[in-house]
């Protein structure tokens, strides 16, 4: 019972939760919002010991909804996306509980659009229809775009819409390779499904055309996760996005794109992403990405920009320990997927409420505020320090095992991607510095209240999490361990393949 | 026999029409022109009737009934818009655009 | 009301009758709200039963094509002038609604802008009949005739508002070149009938197959010219130049009601006589894919540049007409079932927009800039959130019917080896989203310029019911369009395809009576 | 070359060099008399072609009723005077003339067009035809047969032309 | 079956976290209890202790030639890799472990007087029981990941206690360096672990070692990049050439910290690692021959520089570079065990000159807190005849300098000495080190030297600290001299625990550690120096040392110095020495300024912001915006056009079809 209705129940709640929200009274709202979203993660949190490790995709229903063009909805998690689930109902009530004092204007509006955003997450990660998939894969676009336009900073139309276009733009291609994958497929069989699991099983070798659609998903996932040099809508809409929305969409939202080469792109044409040439090119913009990512982050003035740049960083290891396809490179690639969320995620808190307070996010406003809130400094460093991979924090275990399996295949662009804990230490380490250490120079400042125990109420769960992650992630890497191995099975090309691949 | 002359003389007819509405400003005479161009193709109506049946001939006569009711309805308009601008040169009604 | 229709004899006088009741059935409307007119046409009150009388005259059409479609009413024999398909009566029942819903707007609008002409209800009753004939059409006289009975009356309609100089600049301009583009398509029918002999689709297909006449340069002349005149109604890139302006200056429901039925009709007509007549010849697949490519861009990225409201929505329709032609272009059962899916959604969207824009422009509907609109949503929430939902829809954005269409367009375009053109068809969507997100910009996350600054907009409650019926919709097929799919597949797939080219015997020479 | 094709040629050239004259005269009032010899000559060409009874229509309706509508509009209006001309300049006759030009040179190919043989009617059927039933009866009794759909459309189109044209030119709304 | 200390060991590296969670939590709610603070402080310390040197007591009666490994849980199990949160204990370890608790704990309690007044007392306790935990977790910790761990905590601790007062830039920009610098060293760390990982599929020291014989051929290029990598995170974390920039900055932490992190313990992991890894760099001799050399050059380089710099805990801190050279050295010649004596007793006396210029600086500072005077504490031109007012603190000073300079039997000169017999010794072999024999006899004068004019100047001729200053200067409280005279105590016996069998001595150290030096021991070239030829050496070394001593006493005038104040700008050499060489600022000429100006302007103001995002981006709106107002125009409002327009479509149709 539990495991047929939890994903739909996942997917309904935060709907249900928004109607209510919207009805009742505006100074209900974000209690509301709260409540919802901690059922939403009560619904999630029985997954973590029910999930059968080894027994792939389950939790699955399947549900007929438009017969005719073979449209099901289906769901179902495997190891994969196990967590991603987890994550974001995870993420969600964090994000409300930090908006409490940040939004003040429209607030049923705010939480009743951030619980849809929660369905929409969800149902990105759950989806095994592809059609649903797509579906879900716009509908959060919408919710984020309100959220950044109308509870954003000075420039948040511009940010707003830069989001919304650069992400239609990719997934409305991604649609039409969507479209065609299915109509070869059903060539093949003569069944028009959007159902994955079909497709997965009988897409074959498709032969020239492979690359093109390849194209057309890679760079819907490119845009989304950012990689160079599809990035630049990430600083627009970090730093102009609230607390919540850049939390979300650091911590999810990037992480889709990630997801959809994991569960989409590299399964469907392995022989195109494995294609040397390919793989190549995609390794070297990985590494961009970190480096890049890195070195940008490492001269901003913003503090949300700087936490931005440094998503590119990150989730250049993520592309990289994909691409290196080896057990460890894959399970890390993972590790780092959670890690970011849980890490650039209090980032974004701590920016958030610095931002409270002072009204202003540029890293010279600030100074010497470990002195006036050491508290907040203390969070700060240890969430800065799991971010630049520290180890015994989360970011260590991430980072550490793609890089050990990205060395077993390609071990020069591993060590390349080294030299990125270098570049991460070069630009948090100064801004932890500027912010606060250095004197306390600014009168503003001085009068800081230290953090709330609502404020501690949401950074705590994360902290918590960094240590755990970072001393004991066996629980997780266990979970998703035959996940990964599913997948490097099957993309791993056959011997002698790589020959007669597509162009 | 004829059919070939007149399906050229048609067409010659036809292209004057055009040719009439692309080289006029002035909102009757250009509907002039289209009536030309009905007439043209009424020619070549008539001379396909000669080879292929009496329906050609009944195109022609609804396309007189289409005729008169868009010069109707057309002079209406012109009437109208000469009462806004005084005028039914093109040149000079352009207030739509962009 | 079981009776057995599938079998209707069209040249018997009885079935005759049946098969065109909802035809006859409006012309008889349209003759009694004359009368109305011409008894009682001086006061509000005259406008609102003339009105009514045409809603009720909408209705029993619309009833009468229910009662066909219901009972499957089919004609036996071939070559008739008026088909007796689902297409037609799907496509009928789509112009009846968009008719029914222009004239809900209607209401309120005439007296807003004090346009004591009753007669408006009789020319709409007269355009949509010409609609419904050209959707029925299986002749191409019948069909030049509906378009040209259509034309006169939207003619008329464009100018109604005869204090208004863009409305008669308006008319002239659509009275002009429309005049000029039915010369090309008389021309076109003309050669066609000189290649085929006949002026029957089905017929004009049997004869290309029969004949072997794909390449034949008089044929393919005429298929040429028909084109041209098809896309001019449809507003096809390059013929397009007359729709934005006289979308502009047109009464705002007639705008609505031209880029809606209108442009449905001509599209109507234009997918029945591609598919039955010229369903074997392959020159005009790349005509119409090129018209499609220029159409979605060029039209999207003029509605780009727009600063009015209403222009933006004019040049955004152009594009929908480009999308449009990209199920003309993909030709399949799969692309008339999208075509008709489309429409429908397309429909309820524009009609709504307009509906909102009629409300919301009081001073002026040409005077409305985007900009306009912001801080709507702060005070006329219901309103904005129904304007915010028809430009996520015309924009093509899962939930809403417009995806559904777009999404179905793609499926056919993809399907029949178009997968060039689907893409450009998206990237055209992207572009769009650059003028549709600003109106939801505006709404939503802009301030309101002034306190007052939308006291004025009121739709009425017809209007507000007619938005609320498009919003919902719109919402609704979005999320399960499954019974109108089927609707549509049935009635696309109801459209009779040409016969391949085969190389059996020419037919006999038939009499000179043109039997 | 036969006597007909003489005929033929001489209304034709008449037809063409008035619908020059109309399409090329400064005043409106020319123009529409120019127009009014096209359509009779048209009218000639119509009896060669055995279309003997369009013919009385094409003079009736068209040379008579339409084009003495379009006579009374221009009156109206005032524009028969003499006055700058409507022409446009230069470059409106240059792209006027190679957009025609090359309009011609796609028609040209009509001139050889003809339908394939298998449609077509013995020669001389149309001819025997009206002595058969007439020269009204052969239009009429496919027109109310075959027809009568797109006959009965006819009669709506020229209903909502007036009324259009009455909601249009009445002079109070 | 190891005993119960020893299944204890856990509680060794535990102890001190607890107590950094303790008082981290003081620190955040009650800053002001400072009684609790010390006594968890200090007293985790002398527990953890306590463990370790009951847990050695018993793995001595055991002596097991292979180490014992405690596995806790698993860390990260993926595929193969299987990686384990486990402890190792061994004899490498075991000294280790003694030095750090041990020393460690002399010096929290120093701490306990030295930062007595600071108000960041609290947080000071914790981040310093937290630099333990990691030191100790570095120690123990059985894999390359675990000790990883401990690795970059370390590095961690010893950026936050850098910047301890970080109210002043200055003190924070050097905790930067600091991280950061040995970042660049932690990756090569980095980078080795996933060599190894690689070619040996484990990264547990047993498996590796074990592994290694069979998986590396000897002078491989593999196991060679190994030790290259390794070696550069130990240039990072002991400040070897060319990392070393960081830990003159570091002095800027609390004096206390400099003793335990910058001289005792943290600065000799990099000797730990090399120790530890014996096996590889036993394998891959060039690799050995880069440690040793950058060893000998390091320790000469760093010694020159410390000639001339006048404050004084700058003077140690490059004798601390100088004698991690001198221990890379040693153990790059192979002398594992005399490489770990000299980081032991190294330990013992330089913490002890660490806290006893903290005591003259605590001196020197209170003195001129309580004149409200802004003159520089630690600068040495403002000490002088330091010894009448401290005279616990000079005594025992002397004794470590003498120690340092390596005068017999002090602890230094034991440990000195075999480094340099073992290098002379290699040197018959391989004859390049003769080289790097004759770089460590060069140091070993210089130390002499510098270390006496640090003592010269420092406690001898007149007082320049002023006259109204000069009054509240004293020694400080017993919690601060009481650490000192143990300190002094361990390096005037430390050299017992490795007396040379040369002097009839056990060689105790080396026969301790023979179980884990002795695959590498075996891989190496066996070398013998007849008797007389160590004793020779031995007579050279004291010579060296005592003519570098002699000299300085006769070539410096304590009395002739000025104030800083007053002091003239150095010339010529000495200002090229003063100035260090100019390594900083050619660092940040070359590599810190062009990474900032690429990254600022090449890469975020013209790639980022120009190309991808105005040109690609804005670019391609902007166009769209510019063809449709294009399009805009050319719909004039006039027919005449749109006919035009119509008819070339018309055109374009017809030709299209007709084609």
């Amino acid at each position: 019972m539990y495991a047929q209705a939890v994903l739909t129940a996942l997917l309904a709640w935060p709907c249900v939760g928004a109607v209510a929200l919207l009805v009742a009274p505006e100074r209900w709202a974000k209690h509301l919002a709260l409540a919802a979203s901690l059922v939403e993660f009560a619904i999630s949190v029985p997954l973590w010991w029910v999930f059968q490790p080894a027994a792939g995709m389950q939790f699955q229903l399947d549900v007929p909804w438009i017969p005719d063009w073979g449209i099901h909805y289906s769901v179902g998690v495997d190891g994969i996306s196990l967590f991603m689930v987890l994550l974001t109902t995870f993420l969600v009530p964090l994000s409300v509980l930090g908006s409490y004092r940040y939004i003040t204007t429209h607030q049923r509006a705010f939480y009743a659009l951030l619980l849809v955003l929660t369905s929409g997450m969800v149902g990105v990660f759950v989806s095994l229809d592809l059609f649903l998939f797509y579906v879900m894969w716009e509908v959060m676009l919408i919710p984020m775009y309100f959220i950044i336009g109308v509870w954003g900073g000075e420039n948040r139309l511009y940010a707003a819409i830069k989001f919304f276009i650069y992400t239609f733009l990719g997934s409305l291609l991604m649609l039409v390779a969507i479209l065609a994958l299915v109509y070869l497929v059903a060539q093949r069989t003569g069944l028009y499904s959007f159902s994955y699991g079909h497709v997965i099983a009988n897409i074959g070798r498709l032969g020239p055309l492979a690359f093109w659609l390849f194209g057309a998903f890679f760079l819907a996932f490119a845009i989304k996760v950012p990689m160079f040099p599809f990035h630049t809508w990430l600083p627009d809409a970090h730093v102009e996005a609230p607390t919540a929305g850049s939390v979300l969409l650091a911590g999810i939202l990037l992480k889709m794109g990630t997801y959809g080469f994991l569960r989409f792109a590299v399964p469907f044409f392995p022989q195109v992403a494995l294609h040397p040439a390919v793989r190549t090119g995609i390794i070297a913009l990985a590494l961009i990405g970190i480096l890049y990512g890195g070195l940008v982050a490492m001269v901003q003035p913003d503090f949300k920009k700087l936490i931005a740049y440094s998503s590119v960083s990150h989730l250049g290891f993520v592309m990289l320990g994909i691409w290196a396809l080896t057990l460890q490179s894959v399970q890390g690639a993972l590790m780092v997927m959670i890690n970011h969320g849980l890490s650039t995620g209090a980032l974004f808190f701590l920016v958030g409420m610095l931002y409270e307070r002072r009204h202003t996010r540029l890293i010279e406003a600030f100074g010497g505020l470990a002195k006036v809130v050491p508290l907040f400094a203390a969070i700060l460093t240890l969430v800065s320090l799991s971010s630049i991979g520290l180890p015994a924090t989360n970011g260590f275990v991430g980072e550490f095992l793609v890089l050990v399996g990205s060395f077993r295949t390609h071990p020069v662009a591993a060590t390349i991607a080294t030299t990125g804990v270098i570049v991460a230490a070069m630009y948090l380490l100064p801004a932890l510095q500027r912010v606060i250490y250095n004197p306390l120079d600014k009168p503003e400042n001085q009068g800081l209240a230290d953090l709330s125990p609502r404020e501690l109420a949401v950074l705590l769960p994360l902290v918590a999490c960094i240590v755990w992650i970072g001393v004991y992630p066996t629980p997780f890497l266990r979970r998703m361990e035959p996940s990964a191995q599913r997948f490097i099975e099957s993309v791993r090309p056959a011997p002698g393949a790589t020959a007669a691949v597509a162009r | 026999m004829l059919l070939g002359p007149a399906l050229f003389v048609s067409a010659a007819l036809f292209t004057l029409g055009v040719f009439g509405v692309l080289l006029r400003r002035n909102a009757i005479v250009i509907f002039m022109c289209v009536e030309l161009m009905l007439n043209a193709v009424n020619l070549t109506f008539v001379a396909l009737a000669q080879r292929l049946g009496v329906a050609g001939q009944l195109f022609v006569f609804f396309v007189m009934a289409v005729a008169a009711a868009e010069a109707a309805v057309g002079l209406a308009i012109v009437l109208a818009i000469y009462r806004h601008k005084g005028t039914v040169n093109l040149q000079n009604i352009d207030l739509l655009k962009g | 009301m079981n009776v057995d229709l599938s079998a209707l004899d069209l040249s018997r006088s009885g079935d005759l009758l049946v098969a065109l009741a909802p035809e006859l059935l409006l012309t008889l409307a349209a003759l009694v709200v004359l009368l109305v007119v011409a008894w009682r046409h001086r006061t509000p009150q005259d406008l609102r039963r003339a009105g009514w009388v045409t809603l009720a005259g909408l209705g029993v059409a619309a009833l009468a094509t229910w009662f066909l479609w219901w009972n499957v009413a089919r004609a036996s024999g071939i070559a008739a002038m008026i088909a007796v398909d689902d297409f037609r009566f799907v496509a009928d029942w789509l112009f009846l609604g968009t008719a029914a819903l222009t004239v809900l707007v209607s209401f309120r609008y005439l007296e807003r802008e004090e346009l004591w002409a009753p007669e408006y209800y009789v020319l709409l009753l007269f355009a949509t009949l010409g609609m419904t004939l050209m959707a029925g059409a299986e002749d191409l006289m019948v069909l030049f005739l509906g378009l040209e009975l259509m034309s006169v009356s939207v003619y008329v309609l464009a100018g109604i508002n005869r204090r208004s100089a863009p409305a008669a600049e308006a008319a002239l301009k659509y009275f002009l070149l429309g005049a000029f583009a039915s010369g090309f398509l008389l021309y076109g029918i003309a050669l066609v009938y000189g290649a085929t002999a006949t002026t029957n689709f089905t017929l004009i297909g049997v004869q290309v197959a029969t004949l072997g006449l794909q390449h034949d340069t008089m044929l393919l002349l005429g298929l040429g010219l028909l084109l041209v005149g098809f896309g001019f109604k449809v507003a096809a890139v390059p013929f397009h130049m007359w729709a934005p302006d006289v979308y502009d200056g047109s009464p705002t429901p007639v705008t609505g009601y031209m880029a809606t039925a209108v442009k449905a009709a001509a599209f109507a007509a234009l997918f029945r006589l591609l598919g039955e007549a010229f369903g074997a010849v392959p020159a005009w697949r790349e005509i119409v894919w090129w018209l499609a490519v220029a159409t979605m861009v060029v039209g999207n990225l003029i509605a780009l540049a727009q600063r009015s409201f209403k222009r933006m929505l004019a040049y955004s329709s152009i594009a929908h007409a480009g999308y449009l032609l990209v199920a003309v272009a993909a030709g399949t059962a799969a692309g008339s079932a999208a075509f008709v899916f489309y429409l429908v959604a397309y429909t309820l969207m524009t009609v709504a927009a307009f509906a909102l824009l009629a409300a919301k422009g009081t001073g002026g509907e040409r005077d409305v800039a985007i900009d306009d609109l912001a801080g709507l949503a702060q005070r006329r929430p219901w309103l904005a959130f129904a304007l915010a939902v028809c430009m996520l829809s015309l924009l093509g954005f899962p939930g809403t019917a417009g995806f559904i269409g777009k999404w179905y367009i793609l499926v056919a375009a993809v399907a029949a080896g178009q997968g060039l053109l689907a893409a450009i068809l998206v990237l055209a969507s992207v572009i769009s989203a650059g003028y549709y997100l600003p109106v939801i910009m505006a709404m939503y996350m802009k301030p309101e310029p002034g306190e007052q600054a939308h006291a004025g907009m009121q739709l009425g409650p017809l209007g507000n019911a007619v938005v609320a019926v498009s919003v919902a919709g719109l919402l609704f097929f979005g999320v399960r369009p499954n019974r109108l799919l089927e609707i549509a597949r049935t009635s696309g797939a109801s459209v009779r395809v040409a016969p391949a080219v085969s190389s059996s015997a020419p037919p006999a020479a038939r009499d000179a009576s043109g039997r | 070359m036969p006597g007909t094709l003489v005929i033929f040629w001489g209304f034709a050239g008449l037809a063409l060099a008035s619908a020059l004259l109309c399409i090329t005269r400064r005043s409106a009032v020319a123009s529409a008399l120019w127009l009014v010899v096209t359509l009779f000559a048209l009218a000639a060409l119509f009896v060669l072609l055995d279309a003997q009874f369009i013919a009385v229509l094409q003079v009736l309706v068209y040379a008579g009723a339409i084009m003495v509508l379009f006579l009374f509009v221009i009156m109206l209006l005032n524009l028969g005077r003499p006055g700058p001309s409507d022409v446009k300049g230069p470059l409106g006759v240059g792209t006027a003339c190679l957009l025609g030009g090359v309009l011609l040179f796609q028609l040209w190919i009509l001139r050889k067009a003809v339908p394939s043989a298998p449609i077509q009617l013995p020669p001389g059927s149309m001819a025997r035809l009206q002595q058969e039933q007439g020269l009204v009866g052969a239009i009429a009794r496919p027109l109310f047969d075959t027809y009568l759909i797109p006959f009965e459309i006819t009669s709506l189109l020229l209903l909502a032309a007036i009324v259009g044209a009455v909601v249009l030119a009445k002079r109070k709304l | 079956m190891p005993a119960a200390a020893l299944k204890l060991i856990w509680l060794v590296p535990a102890l001190p976290l607890i107590g950094f969670l303790l008082n981290g939590a003081l620190a955040l709610w009650r800053p002001n209890a400072k009684a609790a603070v010390s006594t968890i402080g200090v007293g985790v310390l002398v527990l953890a202790f306590a463990v370790a040197a009951a847990a050695v007591t018993e793995f001595a009666t055991l002596h097991p030639a292979a180490p014992l490994v405690f596995r806790y849980w698993e860390w990260m199990p993926v595929g193969d890799l299987r990686l384990d949160f486990a402890l190792q204990f061994d004899q490498l370890a075991a000294v280790m472990a003694l030095v750090v608790t041990g020393v460690g704990a002399l010096i929290h309690l120093f701490s306990v007087g030295y930062m007595h007044k600071d108000p960041g007392y609290a947080r000071y306790f914790a981040y310093l029981n937290l630099f333990v935990f990691f030191m100790l977790l570095l120690v123990l910790g059985a894999s390359f990941p675990v000790m990883f761990v401990g690795w970059e905590g370390v590095g961690l601790c010893s950026y936050l206690l850098i910047g301890f007062w970080f109210n002043e830039q200055i003190n924070a920009d050097a905790g930067k360096k600091a991280f950061i610098v040995n970042r660049i060293g932690d990756f090569g760390f980095l980078v080795a672990m996933l060599l190894i990982f690689h070619t040996t599929g484990s990264l547990d020291f047993t498996q590796v070692f074990a592994r290694a014989q069979a998986v590396f051929p000897p002078a491989g290029a593999t196991v060679t990049a190994i030790t290259l990598f390794l070696f550069l995170g130990c240039t990072g974390k002991s400040a070897q050439i060319p990392l070393f920039t960081w830990l003159p900055d570091a002095m800027q932490g609390p004096t206390p910290v400099s003793a335990l992190i910058h001289a005792a313990t943290m600065v000799t992991a990099g000797v730990y690692l090399v120790a530890r890894c014996n096996v590889l760099f036993a394998l891959a001799p060039l690799g050995s021959a880069t440690v040793a050399g950058v060893g000998a050059l390091t320790a000469l380089f760093a010694a020159t520089i410390a000639l001339k710099q006048w404050d004084i805990k700058r003077v140690l801190a490059y004798s601390t570079i100088s004698q991690l050279g001198y221990m890379f050295l040693g153990v790059g010649t192979g002398a594992y065990a005399a490489g770990m004596f000299h980081l032991v007793t190294h330990a013992f006396f330089k913490a002890l000159l660490f806290l006893g210029s903290g005591s003259v600086i605590h001196a020197m500072h209170h003195a001129y807190h309580a004149t409200h005077s802004h003159d520089d504490a630690q600068d040495m031109r403002n000490m002088g005849g330091l010894r009448r007012h401290l005279p616990w603190t000079a005594t025992l000073m002397w004794i470590a300098t003498l120690a340092i300079a390596g005068i017999p039997p002090l602890s230094g000169f034991f440990s000195k000495d075999e480094i340099l017999g073992a290098a002379f010794a290699l040197a018959t072999a391989q004859p390049i080190w003769y080289v790097y024999w004759l770089m460590g006899v060069a140091t070993a004068l210089l130390t002499a030297f510098y270390m006496t004019r640090l003592m010269l100047y420092t406690f001898h001729g007149p007082n320049r600290t002023g006259d109204k200053e000069r009054e509240h200067l004293h020694e400080p409280r017993w919690v601060m001299t009481g650490p000192l005279m143990v300190l002094g105590l361990l390096t005037l016996v430390g050299g017992a625990l490795n007396l040379p069998e040369l002097v009839g001595g056990g060689a105790f150290l080396h026969h301790w550690l023979e179980p884990v030096t002795a695959l590498g021991d075996r891989m190496r070239p066996a070398v013998e120096l007849s008797r007389g030829v160590e004793w020779a050496l031995v007579g050279s070394a004291v010579a060296v040392a005592a003519l570098g001593m002699f000299g300085a006493a006769r070539l410096l005038k304590p009395a002739a110095l000025v104030p800083a104040r007053l002091a003239p700008p150095e010339t010529g050499v000495g200002r090229l020495l003063w100035k260090k060489w100019y390594v900083d600022e050619i660092y940040d000429a070359l590599i810190v300024r062009p990474v900032q100006w690429f990254a600022r302007e090449v890469l975020w103001k013209t790639v980022d912001a120009r190309i991808v995002d105005g040109l690609l981006v804005n670019g391609s709106a902007t166009a769209s915006r510019a063809l449709g107002w294009i399009g805009s125009r050319l719909q004039t409002g006039e027919v005449g056009f749109y006919v035009v327009l119509f008819v070339v479509g018309v055109l374009l149709v017809v030709g299209g079809a007709v084609r």
